[in-house]
């Protein structure tokens, strides 16, 4: 059979070599994780130096926050439920201006994406700029926006809103993107030899195969915008975010409003999450092919 | 009624279609022949202006279709229908919704994107698919098809688009031979009942001899034989193909009383 | 089935399926236009276009760009000065003046377009070239004494004027008096001061002025000057730029640190047991629910101010997210790889090691740096709260509402910053991943 | 001894850009280090909730807070920090006023008008944005509480002085309270405080805007030390900052945010009814 | 040396392998054969400790594997080699490293975490694979190999466990004839020359007649044949995969010879 057919090169010339090949991947694999150790410590004694209070001096405190918060909560806990309807609205603008943002910049980042698919786009010529756009879109944190706007349009709901969805649409157009390149453009042709137009193409030859994904990343995105949307909150654009922030910052005094705003959001959250990830795993059972 | 004049297409440095120039007088049903990369595709895609030529021209009842910009090239395709190797449809949508897509230049955007097809549209969608025979799969998902029902709804579409002229590249050419037949019959009775043109590209001879009334055969982007399927002996095939002597036809062959022998065997291999 | 159907029952039951198909694309889009006009209202969107100022988001965009010089007069000593943004550390020098200021005596200040202003000993003048000249008097008892070119009731809207106080304002510049003192500032296109404040000997010198001093020595000391800038803070951007990027970092690859043991507990093919995987992952949820915002707000108490405090926050949220992650992918795994691993009598760390880690990590390493990317944006949003950093400078340069070309330039680093982290991470997960690295 | 500690870290507050004052404050921490002879850190966070956290948590061992801010401290922990310093304005005294204003063009000349009015105040932890208002000004007449909805039509708050000050000029709000020294003239803002800022920014113009009501005078807030501390190092940093006026008028100048005549000691009986009052709100 | 005693492993109701007695005394070469889900995968898993028996036992020179625990399942499974259908490689390592896996009950999990094996077992496991006749892919991923590269990786794995029993599961049925024959010559030689004894799972009665030296049918998890190659006749097979009368042994062969008419009838078929 074939074996003796190989026996030409002596072994200890292939000892020797793949010796020496293991030992070239074993000092680069010790080289990167020397440098990987080096930074992770120089980096976290740096960060230590120029933090107030120290790693291990403030690790046995680090429940003295949460559980003045608790305790101060239990001691009232008969007003929790008060304040979980006083402070109900709120959790509802929080929602609403995660929900507006994640449709709104989901229907911009569709139109982008379709604009800077290869293959799919009206104008190829430009798809890297709506793909540069679309970087700095991303690139902007949602507070810079929303600081921004707040100069210009005053507080409220609406600055946090166009904020978010500037920055959804930036990040869902570029997923959105990866998603189209895999679509087939077969329709996408067979309906170009008809005669149809742009969007008829993309709406009818697309849109199609493409929707089921870009729904559950719209929907993942929903649940990264609630947060989003609460953190605003804290720099003035409204919602529970702004109403936690009071609080906390009132501190002592107010923190069983505090504890209960802290367990309204925690389970908005949570239930968007779990929802998201319920009808995700639906929309894209079955299609898992590419795993 | 179709004249090319020195149509070309190049990619690159690489000249795919080089200076085809012919006329085809009245509707028939011309079948391009040629080995795989001899341009048969690059040029029903420069016809149906999915694709621009590089230079030359390609004329229809006397309007260059070379020229034509924007919504003009859209008019000329829903004149020009397609059909394709790999069918093109929208594999997520059920076959009226697919053969509707043949009127899509016809209707407006919006109305088209709510699904607001006229009732007659419709009906003749589904006049036309019994017409080939697919009637009862009206309603389920293209996808759910076999290769055969999906070229024939394919070819729905193209006859929903009343088009004067119908291209198909390589209809049959993921198909079996069975469905092969059933598609290349279909081709033909539409060019007999209604008369339209039929330009067809093959990748087998004896598809090209039994179906077609004038081949054209395709080497290098030039066009090397032009004639009855008659003509068409194996010495010219062997030059089309550039095939050496041991040539058998039989290799390209899709008619089933040839494969079967061949089949019989495979499936003795299988367990 | 089929063969029964006749034409028209197909024709029927076709129009059916199309009215259904109608109804559902003409109520999804219904549906959102619905909703939105709920917002329309809830949010007073009407009312904001009303409300929203229109000036501000001029002097945003303009001061985005431009700077202006302010000439002071303190109109009890009579003494003038002038500097750039009003800021003390872009003032002129005693007796120095920019080329449009005259000062003396009387000080005469150019406003270009014939437009000018003087301050006098007694008098201030301004001159406008299509109205006139208009002079006020200082007193402590009358106020602002004004003297106009028109009759009092034609005044025109770009003078606000009370007895205390005048202010004037056009496009050449502005002038305001009050008793105490007298101001004009004038705006430039431009950073000012970007390179070098007034105090420092390179000012003003141009680009092949300053490379011969570089090349004769004065190397260090021009960026030096540069880095130590008072008005623009270079080092202390770099320094707070650098510092985002250091909290991300520790927190997204310290997370992962974590999150990788913890994740086997919540996958279901390595924890078979029920509690300890619903325990686990109620564990990532609260870590991933609880915002990194506001384990921000926790840790300051324990850890002080500072960016070791983000990072910890940000390594909180993110073990809960890499928790669910990683789960999910070890889920994913190709049981073969262990079974064969786990046939040659291999012990569970090693069936881990190389039955499970060689597959994983190529989907972790790219999970990770994508983290990495967006943290730095998370970064810069926790430091504005508390941390530190390049979002701390950002937010309070915004919220103090003056230093608008201070936020401009704060967010072009922190998109370009954003950005090097997104082709940097794209680029390394490209080459750990399609790179041979024998899984090492 | 000052061998006790290893760094001093001082919290520093103020509406200003965050790198503003640290570079204010960067020669107090050079003096520091000096006299202390450790490494001295500054920290400038957005809010008075984090320098707080600080001071609570043991994790600064030296800020200059607000009345309000340093109630709060005590409240939450009595032996955490105590208050040694205060800043004595050019007249001798060390308080300041907590200014309600509106705009001119809104006819609101008094709190009369604001009735059913949108009313701002800054931060919750601001002693003249905060506090004292809602507490002095329910007192103006009978009937006015600081219920959102009841006397006033809503009563938000904006985050800070700078923020109510653009609020009520943008018409966001129709009245709003921020601090003042209350010396020198309306129309140049008063010498110090929020809207002296905001006109020499350029924000405001005085012209537009009319003061509705003033506070009784308000204790400036004390520097305040890390009660554990070792003793050496509190008389030290004691005596540098009371020294400082003598020593260094610059930075004086530079840390206090203005002109002034310096720091004089104080004891914590001076905040004793800002306490009672910050008590009074957090029932 | 090796004793089977009313095996049975059931999987709720299905009992997949029933109360299998057997004995086999000295080191043979043995084939075992039965149509698809009779159960003799779940043998050779048992055998291996992968899964532990319902009830009977199965002792090995006089040890009850069966009873084993913890460290002594680990030490009797690298006494007992395993090869899957499948390979069960790491394919993101290189050949080397998966053949040091081998390795793995033997060194301390530490070094063996941080992929330092001993120099010496490093230069057997090229040895090995230059007994296979693949060395020169030593360097390789596992991904980039053919089938039957990657099966002889996974013998290699075996031997470098250096076991008393190599046990195999289809070790060739993902392999083309080529491969098939070279994976099953390379078994039959480790047999031959180091006396180890080899189960192997099969599913073609060719390759069991002609490489083993016994052969062991089952069908719905009982034994129903054990005895020689030659008494392995058309009538037996027939019990053992309960086939009609129309069973054709070729329809299970993996024979080179016989493949190739067949291949030769389907290779005509492509163009
Ligand atoms: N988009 C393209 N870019 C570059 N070269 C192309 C492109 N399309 C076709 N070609 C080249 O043009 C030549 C003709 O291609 P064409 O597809 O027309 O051949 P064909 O006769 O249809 O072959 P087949 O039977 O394989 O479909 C080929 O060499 C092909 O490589
Ligand atoms: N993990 C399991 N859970 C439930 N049933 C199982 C499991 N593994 C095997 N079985 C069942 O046990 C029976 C025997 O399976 P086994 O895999 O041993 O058959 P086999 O002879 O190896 O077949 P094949 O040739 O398909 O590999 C089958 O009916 C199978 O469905
Ligand atoms: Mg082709
Ligand atoms: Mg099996």
């Amino acid at each position: 059979m074939a074996d003796l057919t190989h026996a030409h090169r002596p072994t200890t010339d292939l000892h020797q070599s793949y010796m020496a090949l293991v030992g070239r991947r074993r000092l680069y694999s010790g080289i990167m994780l020397a440098i990987f150790v080096a930074l992770m410590v120089s980096g976290f004694n740096l960060a230590a130096s120029r933090n107030g209070g120290s790693f291990w001096g403030g690790l046995p405190n680090i429940l003295d926050y949460p559980s003045e918060v608790v305790s101060e909560a239990l001691s009232k806990a008969s007003e929790i439920p008060g304040h979980i309807v006083t402070y109900f609205p709120a959790l509802l603008e929080t929602v609403n201006i995660a929900a507006v943002a994640t449709l709104i910049g989901a229907l911009f980042a569709v139109v982008l994406s379709l604009l800077s698919t290869r293959g799919m786009a009206a104008f190829p010529r430009l798809t890297g700029l709506f793909r540069r756009t679309m970087d700095v879109m991303r690139a902007v944190p949602e507070i810079v926006i929303a600081l921004l706007l707040i100069f210009v349009l005053g507080g409220g709901p609406v600055p946090a809103m166009i904020a978010i969805a500037v920055h959804t649409a930036g990040a869902l157009g570029k997923l959105f993107s990866e998603v189209n390149e895999n679509a087939s453009l077969k329709p996408v042709e067979g309906l170009q030899s008809v005669g149809a137009s742009w969007s008829q193409r993309m709406l009818l030859g697309v849109v199609p195969q493409v929707a089921p994904n870009w729904l559950s990343y719209a929907l993942l995105r929903l649940e990264i915008n609630i947060r989003a949307s609460a953190i605003l909150g804290f720099v003035g654009a409204g919602g529970l975010g702004y109403e936690l922030k009071v609080a906390i910052q009132w501190g002592q005094g107010k923190f069983d409003e505090a504890g209960a705003m802290f367990l309204m959001l925690f389970l908005t959250i949570v239930f968007f999450d779990q929802l998201s990830s319920h009808v995700r795993d639906r929309l894209t059972h079955g299609q898992r092919v590419k795993g | 009624m179709l004249t090319f004049e020195k149509l070309t297409k190049s990619f690159g440095t690489k000249t795919a279609v080089d200076a085809v120039s012919l006329t085809i007088d009245r509707p028939m049903m011309v079948g391009v022949i040629g080995r795989s990369g001899a341009g048969k595709s690059t040029l029903l895609r420069m016809m149906n202006r999915l694709a621009p030529a590089t230079s030359g021209s390609f004329t229809f009842e006397g309007r260059d279709i070379t020229e034509l910009r924007g919504r003009d090239i859209r008019a000329w395709q829903s004149d020009c229908a397609m059909i394709f190797q790999q069918f093109n449809l929208v594999p997520r949508m059920d076959v009226v919704s697919n053969v509707l897509h043949g009127t899509l230049n016809r209707r407006s955007t919006l109305a088209t994107l709510f699904n607001l097809f006229p009732k007659d549209d419709i009906y003749r969608a589904i006049d036309i698919l019994e017409r080939l025979g697919i009637a009862e799969n009206a309603a389920k998902r293209a996808e759910a098809l076999s290769g055969g029902q999906q070229q024939r709804v394919a070819i729905a579409r193209a006859l929903m688009q009343d088009p004067k002229i119908i291209l198909a590249d390589e209809p049959i050419a993921s198909l079996d031979p069975m469905n092969a037949q059933i598609v290349m019959d279909a081709l033909r009775r539409i060019h007999e009942e209604d008369g339209r043109m039929i330009l067809c590209n093959l990748h087998t001879l004896d598809t090209a001899r039994r179906y077609c009334d004038r081949v054209i055969g395709m080497r290098d982007g030039r066009v090397v034989f032009d004639g009855t399927p008659d003509q068409l002996t194996t010495g010219v095939a062997r030059d089309i193909y550039g095939a050496e002597a041991d040539f058998s036809e039989e290799a390209t062959s899709t008619d089933i009383s040839v494969l079967n022998t061949a089949r019989r065997a495979r499936l003795e291999t299988a367990s | 089935m089929a063969m029964l159907d006749t034409n028209a029952d197909l024709r029927a039951q076709t129009e059916q399926i199309f009215r259904r198909k109608r109804l559902i694309t003409l109520a999804v889009p219904s549906l959102i236009l619905a909703y939105l006009v709920y917002i329309f209202f809830s949010f007073d969107i009407a009312g904001l276009w009303q409300r929203a100022d229109g000036r501000n988001a001029q002097i945003l965009i303009s001061d985005a760009y431009s700077y202006k010089t302010h000439v002071t007069r303190d109109n009890r000593t009579g003494a003038v000065s002038v500097a750039i943004e009003g800021e003390k550390k872009g003032r002129y020098p005693e007796g120095e003046s920019p080329y449009w200021v005259d000062l003396g005596e009387t000080t005469f200040v150019d406003l270009e377009g014939g437009h000018s202003v003087t301050f006098g000993p007694d008098l201030i003048t301004y001159v406008n070239p299509d109205i006139g000249t208009s002079t006020f008097r200082v007193s402590r008892s009358q106020g602002v004494v004004a003297d106009y070119p028109f009759p009092l009731d034609e005044m025109p809207e770009w003078i606000n004027a009370s007895k205390n106080r005048v202010a004037i304002t056009t496009d050449a510049g502005r002038l305001t008096i009050t008793r105490n003192r007298a101001e004009v500032f004038r705006y430039f296109t431009g950073w000012e001061l970007f390179f070098f404040t007034l105090d420092s000997p390179y000012h003003g010198l141009g680009f092949g002025a300053l490379l011969s001093r570089a090349v004769h020595g004065e190397a260090g000391a021009i960026l030096s000057d540069f880095w130590n800038n008072p008005m623009w803070l270079h080092k202390e951007v770099a320094w707070a730029i650098f510092e985002t990027v250091l909290m991300a970092f520790l927190g997204t690859f310290g997370a992962a640190l974590v999150a990788l043991p913890l994740a086997f507990f919540a996958a279901r093919n390595f924890a078979p047991m029920m509690w300890v995987r619903m325990g686990a992952r109620r564990f990532f949820d609260f870590f991933r629910g609880v915002d990194a915002l506001i384990w921000t707000i926790i840790l300051t108490r324990a850890f002080g101010l500072g960016p070791l405090t983000g990072a910890l926050a940000i390594l909180i949220t993110d073990t809960g997210t890499f928790g669910k992650l990683f789960s999910e992918a070890l889920e994913n795994v190709d049981e073969k790889q262990i079974e064969g691993v786990q046939s040659t009598g291999a012990r569970p760390a090693q069936r881990y090691r190389f039955g499970v880690l060689p597959q994983v990590t190529p989907v972790l390493l790219s999970q990770i740096l994508y983290f990495l990317e967006s943290n730095v944006r998370s970064a810069t949003i926790i430091g504005a709260i508390t941390g530190g950093g390049i979002g701390l400078m950002l937010t309070q340069a915004i919220l103090t509402q003056k230093d608008w070309e201070e936020v401009t330039y704060y967010i072009v680093l922190i998109v370009l910053m954003v950005m090097l982290m997104d082709w940097l991470s794209g680029l390394i997960r490209a080459r750990l991943i399609k790179g041979d690295e024998a899984g090492h | 001894a000052a061998q006790d500690i290893s760094e001093f870290r001082i919290g520093i507050l103020g509406g200003e850009n965050a790198q503003d004052r640290m570079n204010s404050n960067e020669c107090l921490r050079a003096y520091t280090e000096e006299a202390l002879g450790v490494p001295t850190k500054l920290f400038a966070p957005a809010d008075y909730a984090g320098v707080i956290q600080g001071l609570v948590g043991g994790t600064l061992d030296m800020a200059w807070l607000g009345a309000s801010a340093y109630a709060s401290t005590y409240l939450q922990d009595p032996e955490a920090v105590e208050p040694v310093l205060v800043k004595i304005n050019l007249d001798g005294s060390y308080g300041y006023h907590s200014i309600g204003f509106a705009r001119k063009d809104s006819n609101i000349t008094s709190l009369d008008d604001m009735e059913g009015k949108v009313f701002g105040f800054g931060d919750p932890n601001s002693t003249s944005g905060y506090l004292i208002p809602s507490i002095e000004i329910p007192t103006y007449k009978d009937g006015v509480t600081m219920e959102s909805g009841a006397y006033f039509g809503e009563v938000k708050f904006t985050g800070g002085h700078e923020q109510t000050i653009v609020a009520v000029n943008n018409g966001d709000i129709d009245g709003g309270v921020t601090w003042a020294d209350g010396q020198g003239d309306w129309e140049d803002g008063y010498n110090s405080g929020a809207l002296r800022k905001a006109v020499d920014a350029g924000l405001v113009d005085m012209n537009d805007l009319v003061q509705i009501w003033k506070s009784k005078p308000i204790p400036e807030g004390p520097i305040v030390l890390r009660k554990s501390l070792p003793a050496d190092v509190k008389a030290k940093m004691v005596a540098l900052v009371d020294g400082m006026y003598e020593a260094d008028k610059d930075c004086t100048y530079a840390i206090s945010a203005g002109e002034s005549l310096g720091f004089d000691p104080i004891t914590h009986d001076a905040y004793v009814s800002i306490v009672e009052a910050r008590k009074a709100k957090s029932q």
